[in-house]
């Protein structure tokens, strides 16, 4: 009987991949079997939020907090469980079926859940990452106006990113896909009070918008091709070679790609990212740096066998490739000149999603998904350390800091951490990570890339000098020289800066887990799902690589620091070097947001709408009032009196064609008996003529 | 219960609320309360028996159910033929529903001239039409119900409307809204109308063709209509473009919309929400009940055109919701959008693209009510709809805020609330068409609809930026508000509860739907 | 001495009986013009009554019941004439135009 | 030769003629109402008979064939006889309003209400003539019966000249069609139509018959005397001319057309078309500007003629159960209309008495302080219209139904769709008179008019009564339409 619950149990897990990860069984079998709490409990804890939430002692937060400690542990337990036994997992819930035509088939619309190396992964970055910020919120929104809304929408946000990751079909990722763009927007829009975070709030949801189209198109085609939304389904359709999705193969890749440009901030897609910063800094941690926006990456990396398959999305590689080039070395770029700590962080962000995506597009699974971890802990430490700075500050403005180590040692030293991971120093996370994706971009020059692939590595090697460069400018001017603000600036409460330790270390030690040869786990873990990525890693440190990058990086350091670690009086004369024609251009952010605002904004909201809205008040009904302007022009009572000269636009006419009308019938109505006889008469002789004539 | 299935169910939904119409009018008008109950009760009843016949529905079988079939008009060969299916059992049940809030809301909501008896009675008799149009089997009785909804209608607007003076392009003096969309609406529809009962004149007659009995029976003439015999030809055309005018009207499509914005701003809160909940869907339901089964070849002819019209329509709502000032202005123009969707998912012809229809309708029947109760209550407290005006009505009245966003968020598609399957599902549908048909023409529809669905976005935001958030403008700085009551929570979260169980589980209108619609497309389309 | 001449004979009064009411201003004239026409239609029954020699006579009977009505007719219409001459001392037909619009 | 049961109905109306000016005679002034009274008890005894007739069923036929008694002739005189009284009805109260000659005016109703009688049984030209003539006169005298006021007597004259006048064309038109056929019985003038269809003679006679009932229908080109005759009668007479004259043409014209001109359709279905075409929109376009409601109600009655003329229109292409069909169509129009638009003349009269004025200005607002009223106009006039679940969507839909009926063709459809055009603009007019009563706001001192009196909320009821009911379930009316429908078959 349609419309009742059916689970329907997983049709390719046991359909003999090749692959080494299976359905588990005993205890870890339970553990996949209870993951689908994993989205679920964040949900609950929105709706109990938004009930009871401004009633509980601590206004809803210890909701929010222990929904992100169970995902958090739970997360953990899988991961330990996936490194035991690899998994690879699905169930789902039938919520619809639609009867497709022709063949009879039907389309099933699905709820479910994944357990695999990726999603296990995503699920313990969300988790773990999302469990410091939450604890490091509750000190930094301490008094806000809406304390208790705030832990309800971020829970949103949690659920949601959950619900994307845990999707075992295209459906439910689009919903956590939306969830989250929802999430995005009010917490941008947080204080709603002021117009600008509206707007930031509403560019953010409107560019993601945007991007979704791809995201759906490309969902439609393939569910079509394929016949089911399942990514199993899918990529098995890809193994299989299958003709139907092969043929629509370069358009549903391009599609999706678009999708996850809008997500992960690609360009031309990033201008809504820095925009975004206008939320709360922890927002812009858990959000828009170490989660949300990695959806795109994640995307891509569930898709990856697609993207690999030749004849299906292997075409589209170079683009990916390119895009991700561009994103990572303008993004960085523009960097250098932000005052803003957040926006600077903010374009690293941008940068790094580049990294990502560069990677992916190089065929490298691992590389990309491996700094995806990384840089969820060391980018999310130094948004939250910089939360804690402008805690302390009250302004964004790296003008109004500086010397600040002496007053927040404990901030500024895990800030240094975050820095210099992000920089890519040995032995901390992001030097892993960095360094394995050098090696496969090289790799990719060497197998098929071709120069495409060389020229993108150079772009990564700079990459990594203007990273090292910027984060160097940030630590200077905010922990050194004079303080510039106003006040005392003091040291963030122990809720604060616990976290900031906490991830401090994790951004430390987080690339350890994966040490090419040495210790490859987390390419096991990843490995981990039903139809393997084919991709390739190092198999071992390529040192030569290695040394460029670190070598690059400490360039960079060292010129920053030459040039910020002293004082100077003013911003302007701080960023010395100008480039006649770069620098404004850095400033302008390649004048892209400029862009869209008069080539599509403007005239849509503008010219384009007003001239909808008046071609349907004036045109369409002037028609229609035309039609009716005979009976308008005489019911009394609705235009009593109403004067029809000069009027233009078409009624008139028409109206008064309609009174000429009147007019004539009127002047007949004499009320003179004798011409009435003449009509009779009239009437009678035409009748006659007319039938002796025609009859 | 076999009386129940013997058609009595039926007739309790639909002929309840005319009778509590009479009893409202036999009691004084001084006597509000009893009037109040004795409505409520009667529309409650309705809803209630509608409940019960969605749990007696044998979901398993496609076919009409709970139907009768007795004489009527003999002398016309019209029969009082009643009947559910999948298709029209949601739409049914919507009705009822909606209706009770309806009653529920205007408890202590009533507009001026304050006259809650002739309101009610207006109301009760809305409600017989609305059910009876879904239930009818017979175009002579369904004719009769789709009409029967105009006269209540014209006078909720005409009388209790917007009394604000509108400019008319090109007249000097100013008219009060209220009259002029009153008779607007009146006119459009009966304009339609005619030629729709034309069309199903000349269905009847041609149904004779053939040694066969002429009828006006609907479940005949579809039988008649899928074999391809009779129905052909220029006849077909003509018919089907007469049936269109009439439909089309009701749904709107572009251009015939001109009505709607009209006449759902002046209308009272209470009206608006009936014509966008109910009403527009008339329309449609006429598209999938009637045009398609009984003119298949001339649907899959109208199709292209019935496409194109739907995205102009998606997309010029949009746009024209860009340039609004007045928030239940605004509302309306989406309204046209949304309904465009609707229009795209039938004109696929497609299992996937009626079934997107259908949960379209609901959904937005569901989601734009909701929004039409927010604005009513907001122009309730504030006395104006200019967004101009208003703004940080989240902080004024935090409950009917966040509501409204809600409704907001549910009205651009967001998923996971109802509104996303029905346009997702009809922007799919419209990527796979009907056999035979245009696939470039669809699937470019299919990309500007889904453009759309960004303008859709664009606006919603927009309007929720200008009403919900920012400071609160001085003039209301010093008044004191009240936040939404009871009776406006009885009838908001209900609407709620439905927009997201739908979102979640859409099972709820798919899993009624498709088998009938299945049905309906291998007997019509040869699936 | 055909038929044709007697019919002749009464398309002429018709007409003239036409002609009077469209001319006549006086509301007796106009009345007596009707009469004339009821002549012309009474000859054309006359005459076709015994141009068809029908046994029933139908022409003549109708003929008789032609002029017993329009007797009756007139007065009525006299009666007619002289209330509205009492209220306004005129019967001129074309001064009764007080509804129009 | 004579059959008494099957005169009963005209002995009757014979019979309570006497009564009326006898008591009009007998009793004082201030009781002259029982003369009504009796009017209306003697149009009830003379429907008992109709019952009868109807239960023994069957078709008499009397003084050769010239007057027959069938179903057509039992309904539309049982139409007659309730319509007639419904008018006495909704007179009385209106005669005590101002110095009046009652018993007269109940004796002259009544008299043209037999005339009616008689026409539906008249299958014979001279017994028509005799009905029409029987029906006109009265009325003639009627429509000035407010002997004061100069716009009665010339409501009066008008009718009286252009009446005769047509009276004579009509009887031109009957005097060429006995020559050329010989005959003066309809079913043998049918016979013999065969042989003269081609002589212009003929033609010209037939046409000339056509020219006479539309007149008596206020066909356009025949209608200006409507307007300005009702708008100057007395209201219950101006009810009456709408609804009992009027019938009485469109009943002379179904039996003359169907059974006498049968074999001659190819001759007044065109003319007939035209004539509906014009009728409608003419009648609905001046009703447009009407400012006075019963001038309004004057031209909405013309433009019900032309929708009653519909049918006839493709009587030319049609045979057998089309014709039938189409012979039902115009009939039950007739019948809806009927009482639909007594029931409006009645609103009209209450109203005209509640609010002392005939124009739609001056009832603005007339659902605030009298709302029974205003619900009472909603329903005849949005009735009229033709808007569902009112009686009227029947009439219109049998008329649609009629004009399509097949072997259609482009001219049937083009009609029809000139009459959906027509129903729409229609609805503008209804519409504004509803909408001064229910939607524009009451003057500050409301008019103290007298309450209404019993016999017109009687009218009133019936009428509601019938329009209801008829339009939820139409097959009331309907069962009346179909059993008279024979008389089409030749």
């Amino acid at each position: 009987m349609t419309g009742m619950l059916s689970f329907a149990a997983l049709s390719t897990a046991e359909g003999g991949h090749a692959a080494a990860a299976a359905d588990p069984s005993g205890f870890l079998g339970l553990l996949a079997q209870g993951a689908w709490l994993i989205p679920v409990v964040p949900l609950l804890a929105v709706g109990l939020i938004v009930l009871f939430g401004k009633r509980l002692p601590f206004k809803g937060w210890e909701l929010a907090e222990g929904a992100l400690a169970f995902v958090a542990l739970y997360s953990i337990a899988l991961l330990i469980g996936n490194w035991v036994e690899p998994m690879a997992f699905e169930r789902h819930v039938e919520i619809a079926r639609v009867g497709l035509l022709p063949g009879g088939g039907s389309l099933v619309l699905e709820w479910g859940w994944v357990v695999d190396g990726l999603s296990i992964m995503m699920y313990f970055v969300v988790g773990v990452v999302g469990f410091f910020v939450f604890t490091y919120s509750k000190g930094y929104m301490k008094g806000d106006v809406r304390f208790t809304w705030f832990f309800a929408a971020f829970s949103i946000f949690a659920g949601g990113m959950l619900v994307l990751v845990s999707s075992p079909n295209t459906i439910q990722l689009i919903v956590g896909w939306e969830l989250v763009g929802l999430a995005s927007y009010l917490l941008i829009g947080h204080w709603w009070e002021d117009h600008a975070n509206n707007a930031a709030a509403t560019k953010a949801f409107i560019v993601n918008k945007v991007a979704d189209l791809g995201l759906f198109l490309g969902v439609i085609i393939a569910a079509l091709a394929v016949g089911s939304f399942r990514f199993t389904d899918l990529l098995d359709a890809v193994e299989a070679g299958d003709s139907a999705l092969a043929d629509v193969g370069v358009w549903v890749g391009l599609a999706l790609f678009i999708g996850a440009m809008g997500k992960s901030a690609q360009w031309p897609f990033h201008v809504w990212l820095p925009d975004a910063m206008a939320g709360p800094t922890p927002v812009s941690s858990l959000m828009h740096a170490a989660t949300m926006v990695t959806a795109g990456v994640y995307l891509l990396g569930r898709m990856f066998p697609f993207y690999q398959a030749e004849g299906f999305g292997a075409g589209l590689k170079p683009l990916i490739l390119v895009i991700g080039a561009l994103t990572l070395f303008l993004g960085g770029l523009v960097a250098l000149v932000q005052d803003d700590i957040k926006k600077v962080l903010a374009y690293s962000t941008v940068s790094q999603l580049g990294y990502m995506t560069a990677a992916m597009g190089a065929g490298a699974y691992t590389a990309g998904l491996f700094h995806l971890f990384t840089h969820a802990f060391f980018k999310g430490l130094l948004f939250l350390a910089a939360g804690s700075v402008i805690h302390a500050v009250h302004s964004n403005n790296m003008s109004d800091m500086g010397g600040l180590r002496r007053f927040m040692p404990k901030t500024f030293w895990t800030f240094v951490i975050g820095s210099l991971a992000l920089a890519g120093i040995v032995p901390l996370s992001g030097f892993w990570s960095k360094d394995e994706i050098l090696a496969s971009l090289y790799y990719d020059s060497q197998h098929g890339g071709g120069g495409l692939a060389t020229f993108v590595l150079v772009l990564a090697v700079a990459g990594a000098f203007v990273t090292a460069f910027y984060m160097a400018r940030a630590v200077n001017l905010t922990f050194f020289g004079k303080y510039q603000g106003a006040g005392h600036p003091h040291e963030s409460p122990r809720v604060m800066t616990y976290p900031l330790i906490g991830l401090a270390a994790l951004a430390a030690v987080g690339g350890l887990v994966n040490i090419p040869g040495a210790f490859p786990a987390f390419t096991d873990w990843l490995a981990a799902r039903v139809h393997l990525p084919g991709d390739h890693h190092a198999a071992a440190l390529n040192l030569g690589l290695a040394a460029i990058g670190t070598l690059a990086a400490l360039a960079g350091i060292a010129i920053g620091t030459a040039i910020f670690g002293r004082q100077r009086a003013t911003q302007r004369e701080r960023d010395r070097f100008r480039i006649p024609l770069l620098y404004p251009l850095l400033e302008h952010k390649y004048y892209m947001d400029d862009l869209y605002d008069y080539a599509l904004v403007r005239p849509i909201r503008g010219p384009l709408a007003r001239a909808t809205n008046w071609s349907n008040n004036v045109i369409l009904d002037g028609v229609v009032n035309a039609c009716g302007a005979a009976a308008r022009r005489l019911s009394a009572l609705v235009y009593g009196g109403l004067d029809q000269r000069g009027i233009d636009l078409g009624i008139n006419a028409a109206a008064a064609a309609a009174g000429e009308a009147g007019g004539a019938l009127r002047r007949v109505q004499t009320g003179k008996v004798q011409q009435y006889a003449a009509a009779l008469f009239l009437g009678a002789v035409l009748l006659v003529v007319g039938f002796l004539i025609f009859g | 219960m076999g009386w129940f299935e013997n058609g009595w169910g039926l007739s309790l939904i639909v002929f309840l609320p005319l009778v509590g119409a009479a009893v409202v009018l036999a009691v004084p008008r001084a006597r509000e309360t009893a009037i109040k109950a004795i409505a409520l009760g009667f529309a409650a009843a309705s809803f209630v028996v509608s409940v019960i016949a969605t749990v007696a529905f044998d979901f398993g079988s496609a076919g009409y159910q709970f139907g009768a079939d007795t004489s009527w008009i003999p002398a016309i060969d019209s029969r009082f033929h009643i009947g559910v299916d999948g298709i029209s059992l949601p739409l049914v049940v919507l009705s009822t529903f909606i209706t009770l809030l309806c009653v529920i809301y205007s408890w202590n909501h009533w507009p001026e001239p304050h006259n809650p008896k002739a309101f009610l009675v207006l109301m009760l008799v809305l409600a017989t039409g609305m059910a009876g149009t879904f239930v009818a089997l017979d175009l002579v009785l369904f004719f009769i119900f789709f009409e029967l909804v105009l006269l209540p209608m014209y006078f909720m607007i005409g009388i209790w409307g917007d009394r604000n003076p509108m400019r008319l392009p090109g007249f000097k003096r100013p008219v009060e809204t209220r009259l002029y969309a009153a008779i607007k609406f009146f006119l459009f529809t009966l304009f339609g109308s005619a030629f729709m009962l034309l069309g199903f004149l000349a269905l009847y007659f041609r149904s004779g063709n053939g040694g066969l009995p002429r009828t006006f029976d609907i479940e005949a003439l579809s039988a008649r209509g899928a074999e391809g015999q009779l129905f052909t030809g220029t006849f077909a055309f003509w018919v089907f473009f007469a049936l269109f005018l009439g439909f089309a009207v009701k749904v709107p499509m572009w251009p015939l919309h001109t009505w709607l914005p009209d006449a759902h701003t002046a209308a009272p809160t209470v009206g608006s929400v009936l014509l966008a909940a109910i009403l527009l869907k008339l329309g449609s339901y006429g598209f999938i009940r009637i045009a398609l089964p009984i003119l298949p070849e001339e649907a899959k002819a109208w199709a292209p055109v019935i496409a194109i019209l739907a995205v102009i329509a998606i997309i010029y709502g949009s746009l024209a919701c860009l340039a609004q000032t007045d928030m239940k202005r605004l509302i309306a123009f989406s309204s046209v959008g949304h309904m465009g969707f609707v229009m795209l998912g039938i004109s696929t012809l497609t299992e996937v693209g009626i079934n997107a229809a259908i949960v379209g309708m609901v959904a937005h029947g569901i989601i734009t009510g909701l929004l039409f109760f927010l604005a009513g209550s907001i122009q309730h407290r504030y006395h104006t709809r200019e967004m101009a005006r208003l703004g940080g009505n989240q902080k004024i009245l935090p409950r009917l805020g966040g509501i409204l966003g809600f409704a907001a968020m549910a009205s651009l598609g967001l998923p996971g609330l109802a509104g996303f399957w029905g346009e997702f599902m009809a922007l799919l549908a419209s990527y796979n068409p009907f056999a035979g048909a245009n696939l470039a023409l669809f699937r470019s529809a299919m990309v500007i609809g889904a453009i759309g669905t960004v303008l859709t976005a664009g606006y919603l935001l927009w309007m929720l930026q200008r009403v919900n958030l920012g400071e609160i403008p001085e003039e209301w700085r010093e008044k004191s508000f009240r936040d939404a009551d009871g009776y406006e929570l009885g009838a908001w979260v209900p609407l709620v509860l439905a927009t997201l169980a739908v979102g979640v589980y859409p099972a709820i209108v798919f899993g009624t739907t498709n088998d009938s619609v299945q049905r309906l497309v291998a007997r019509a389309f040869g699936g | 001495m055909t038929v044709n001449q007697f019919l002749i004979l009464g398309a002429l009064l018709f007409s003239l009986g036409v002609y009077g009411v469209l001319v006549r201003r006086n509301a007796v004239a106009v009345l007596l013009s009707i009469e004339l026409m009821l002549a012309a239609v009474n000859i054309n029954l006359v005459a076709f009554g015994s141009l068809l020699g029908d046994t029933l006579h139908t022409g003549h009977i109708f003929a008789l019941f032609v002029i017993t009505v329009a007797a009756a007719e007139v007065g009525i219409g006299l009666a007619i004439v002289i209330l509205i001459f009492r209220n306004r001392s005129s019967a001129n037909v074309d001064e009764l135009d007080l509804m129009k619009w | 030769m004579f059959d008494y049961h099957a005169l009963l109905p005209e002995f009757i109306l014979g019979a309570t003629l006497l009564v009326v000016l006898g008591v009009d005679l007998l009793v004082a002034p201030r009781r002259r109402w029982l003369a009504g009274a009796a009017g209306i008890v003697g149009l009830l005894a003379a429907g008992v008979p109709l019952l009868t007739l109807a239960g023994v069923g069957g078709t008499r036929e009397m003084f050769a064939g010239s007057y027959v008694v069938d179903d057509f002739a039992l309904v539309v005189k049982g139409l007659f006889l309730v319509a007639g009284a419904i008018v006495l009805l909704a007179s009385m109260s209106y005669l005590r309003g101002d110095r009046y000659y009652e018993g007269e005016y109940y004796f002259l109703i009544l008299a043209s209400i037999a005339g009616a009688v008689v026409m539906a049984s008249a299958r014979d030209l001279i017994t028509m003539f005799i009905g029409l003539e029987l029906v006109s006169a009265p009325a003639f005298l009627l429509a000035g019966w407010r002997k004061g006021d100069l716009r009665s007597n010339e409501a009066s004259l008008k009718f009286f000249l252009i009446g005769v006048l047509s009276s004579a064309v009509l009887l031109f038109g009957m005097s060429l069609v006995y020559g050329t056929t010989g005959e003066s019985t309809f079913t043998r003038i049918a016979g013999a139509t065969a042989a003269v269809s081609g002589e212009s003679a003929f033609v010209l006679g037939v046409l000339f018959t056509l020219v006479g009932f539309g007149f008596k229908i206020a066909a356009v080109p025949f209608h200006f005397w409507a307007p300005d005759t009702y708008q100057g009668a007395p209201l219950p007479v101006a009810a009456y001319l709408s609804v009992g004259s009027k019938g009485a043409g469109v009943v002379g014209l179904l039996t003359i057309c169907y059974s006498a001109f049968a074999g001659a359709r190819d001759v007044w279905g065109p003319a007939l078309w035209v004539l509906a075409a014009l009728t409608m929109t003419v009648g609905n376009l001046t009703a447009l500007r009407q400012s006075n409601v019963v001038r309004l109600l004057g031209y909405s009655s013309v433009a019900h003629a032309g929708f009653i003329l519909v049918p006839f229109a493709m009587a030319a292409a049609f045979e057998g159960p089309a014709l039938e069909e189409a012979f039902f169509g115009s009939l039950t129009y007739l019948l809806v209309y009927a009482f639909m638009n007594l029931g409006a003349f009645a609103a009209v009269i209450a109203i005209a008495e509640r609010t002392g004025s005939r124009e739609i200005d001056d009832w603005a607002g007339l659902a605030r302080y009298s709302p029974t009223l205003a619900t009472l106009l909603g329903v005849f006039f949005f009735s009229l219209a033709g808007i569902p679940p009112l009686a009227g969507w029947f009439a219109k839909f049998v008329m649609f139904k009629a004009v399509l009926g097949d072997p259609g063709n482009a001219w049937g459809v083009s009609l029809a769709v000139i009459a959906a055009v027509n129903a729409v603009i229609a609805l503008f007019f209804y519409a504004r008179v509803l909408k001064a009563a229910f939607m524009d706001p009451a003057p500050e001192s409301l008019p103290e008019g007298a309450p209404l009196s019993r016999p017109l909320a009687a009218a009133l009821v019936i009428t509601l009564a019938v329009t209801l009911a008829a339009g939820f379930y139409p097959q009331l009316l309907a069962f009346f339409g179909e059993a008279a429908r024979g008389l089409a078959l030749p």
